[in-house]
């Protein structure tokens, strides 16, 4: 079994957002995503923090502080892009308006319930930024990250012991290993990495799980 | 490449349908998008609902498409007035349903819709006929009535220029209503007197982002002066 | 005693506008006291279809029509002056940031509340506008009317008898023979044109009326 | 004639008070009135509620306000940041107070203050620990949180340029909060790089017209960058 790296991650799903989409890319390996999108598809990128057409990073010389994404890193506006303020950016989110958002998780259900914003350590700050509107608003929500947990421990779960971010709000799941559609049907496996069988994915997660129509 | 700009104001509202429910913007004759209006008139949708300002005056706009009967219900803040004969015929006949609304809750739920909140506690209306039967609260000592959100299947608006990702700019007060029906409809349709390059609308000045309208159609920047 | 004519209640009311007043102006009499605001006086006038900073009619060549007031007659725009959405213009009236709002009535009572957008006639087409936003949301709400209908009645009243705009929210009435604080502690008289008493008063209106203490 | 422009940070803030509720502007350095927050540590206020989307980085700022044992209460979406420590220690000791707030709530509510209403249906929480106790609704198959209107004594925030009825026009993401935080506050502060005469700035592009805004100070435009 070969697992993916992040990168391969980032260009499987990059592959799955169509032309025209508005997409908002969390902080961290999903907006890896950006990289991987092929250039003859018009994307459109959103950050919360008040922009829409995003491009890529500016040269050293061209970076301002002022123009930066969600996770504070400089960014670009591509020709089209639009500034607003945090009302309107949060309306397209809680409107329904964004088609895809990307997330990272700590654990995500077979429902599609989403943790990914508190480990629910006692001691922990927490701070939940943007997450649980970026969880509920999007028209589909993609969860990136590891099947396991470095001790080990499915990812995917039964159900989250983690604080939740949001309800039944994922739709799909990409892993090193495997991607699944989540939700009230459960999950199923859509596509699974060469050399994994879907008993192996079963062991190694612990949770009911189909195989979809199309790989079954 | 996307390109939301359609070749005519027919291809702009092929896909209207009978029954469905219409945004129109418009304060009087200022933003409304009377080219879009006729295609709809010419597509031949009816039993539609209308969400306006206004409920149509003279014999063009939403006047016309009463006329025609395609108009099973208005939402509106402000039917009576001068010229709006067509309404008022039909209303009196019991042929066009009325919800009145004032007009800040109905900015107020138009928002609501495109901002994805289930409800809004507003103090408009509380107290009065417009507020019968309506859910109301006390907060902090003063008196709110529940609202919900108006969603449409569709809104049509006039914007002064757009580019082929749907970005808009408006002139004067013919903004009014655009901005928010274009993020509470499913589909929106803006009618412009001027496209242009994409990059050539300041960013800084974009009112109503791409990502709220679905489509463009580039008309003669007429309808002011025919109304002057 | 001598009445006082439209133009002289619109001088009267434009007297009581301070300076960097923000100040809505409704349809009708109300319109008119903007021909009376002192030219040393910056007083910012909204008109709730989306501008701030309404200057005078314009030139019959400079008309445009897509630069028109609330009741739809061509006005113009200061330097200065801004447009906006028609949602962000009730927020300015809903919010509580207008700080006058000068409005017409067909009845108002002596604890404020206001009727002024249906006359309860059954065969009436109802329309209410931006009357009820108007009504609820200025900091202070004025009522220009006459003080009686044509038929000799008083439109200052214990009790609305009209269906209502909104509840205690009027906060002065300027009439063509008297001007009146109403609120919580009922009628006070604050001014009444020369040759009028407070019983004369008293009689026209048929309402419990005190002298406020300035002219007491 | 009205002349909205302070002449000095240190009287554009002297009638800030003890207990006052301050919204501050910016995400991370972008749109944060540094400037404005310097001059409230020289203005000595104490007991404050800050509400703002951080709760300070570094030594600047907000966490100053913090370290300088000023801050009562913070109603914010993200404490947590690489450089938070003086938020963390206060926090932690127990000598700061934390409202998380999820930040499209947060601006949802704010506006709601901004605008007038009682109280709005938000989606966005339900079911979570930051929903546990409030009010919830399930409005056509769908659940929301009931959240009341933020509102605040104060807004500090950063702008682009302003005249002097206070009309505002900001810079690409450093927008963010300022506009909606106007809005909410009893008095809004702005500090701006630039201060142009009344009409320089287009009708069309005013962000936060001056009904807003209720001071205005100008600053040099280098928080920028001395952020980079």
């Amino acid at each position: 079994m070969q697992r993916m790296n992040r990168e391969d991650m980032a260009a499987r799903v990059a592959r799955d957002i169509p032309e025209g989409a508005y997409v908002n890319l969390g902080i961290g390996l999903p907006t890896k995503v950006a990289n991987f999108l092929p250039q003859e598809r018009e994307i459109f990128l959103q950050s919360e923090n008040g922009l829409l057409g995003m491009g890529p990073a500016p040269a050293e010389d061209d970076i301002d502080w002022e123009l930066i994404n969600a996770g504070k890193q400089p960014v670009t506006l591509l020709a089209g892009g639009s500034f607003f303020h945090h009302g309107d950016s949060f309306s397209m989110m809680r409107g329904g308006h964004i088609d895809i958002c990307v997330l990272g998780a700590f654990q995500v259900s077979v429902n599609g319930d989403l943790a990914n914003w508190h480990t629910g350590a006692a001691d922990a700050i927490p701070a939940v930024g943007g997450a649980m509107d970026l969880a509920v608003g999007a028209k589909q929500v993609f969860v990136m990250m590891d099947l396991l947990t470095k001790g080990g421990e499915s990812k995917l779960v039964a159900q989250c012991s983690y604080p939740l971010t949001g309800l039944s709000c994922v739709s799909r799941v990409y892993t090193d290993v495997a991607i699944f559609d989540v939700g009230p049907a459960g999950a199923h496996v859509i596509e699974m990495v060469p050399g994994l069988t879907i008993d192996q994915l079963r062991d190694m997660t612990g949770v009911d799980l189909q195989l979809a129509l199309e790989i079954a | 490449m996307i390109d939301k700009i359609s070749p005519s104001l027919r291809q702009a509202v092929a896909d209207l349908h009978d029954g469905a429910s219409i945004m129109i913007s418009g304060f009087g004759d200022a933003g409304a998008p009377h080219e879009l209006m006729d295609a709809v008139i010419e597509h031949g949708a009816t039993d539609l609902t209308i969400i306006s300002n206004n409920a149509g005056a003279g014999e063009t706009g939403i006047a016309a498409l009463i006329k025609a009967n395609r108009v099973r219900k208005v939402i509106c803040s402000f039917p009576r007035q001068a010229a709006s004969h067509h309404f008022d015929a039909r209303y009196r006949a019991g042929q066009v349903e009325l919800e009145l609304v004032p007009q800040g809750n109905l900015a107020a739920r138009i928002q609501a819709a495109g901002s994805g909140l289930g409800a809004i506690y507003t103090p408009t209306g509380y107290g009065t006929l417009l507020a019968e039967g309506k859910e109301t609260r006390e907060i902090d000592g003063r008196n709110y009535v529940l609202e919900y959100p108006i969603h449409a299947d569709f809104a049509l608006i006039k914007a002064r220029a757009g580019d082929r990702w749907g970005n808009l700019v408006y002139r004067k007060v013919a903004r009014n209503f655009g901005p928010i029906m274009a993020m509470a409809a499913k589909t929106t349709i803006a009618q412009v007197a001027e496209v242009v390059e994409l990059g050539a609308l300041d960013p800084e000045a974009v009112v109503t982002p791409g990502i709220f309208v679905n489509r463009l159609v580039q008309v003669a920047p007429l309808s002011v002066a025919a109304a002057a």
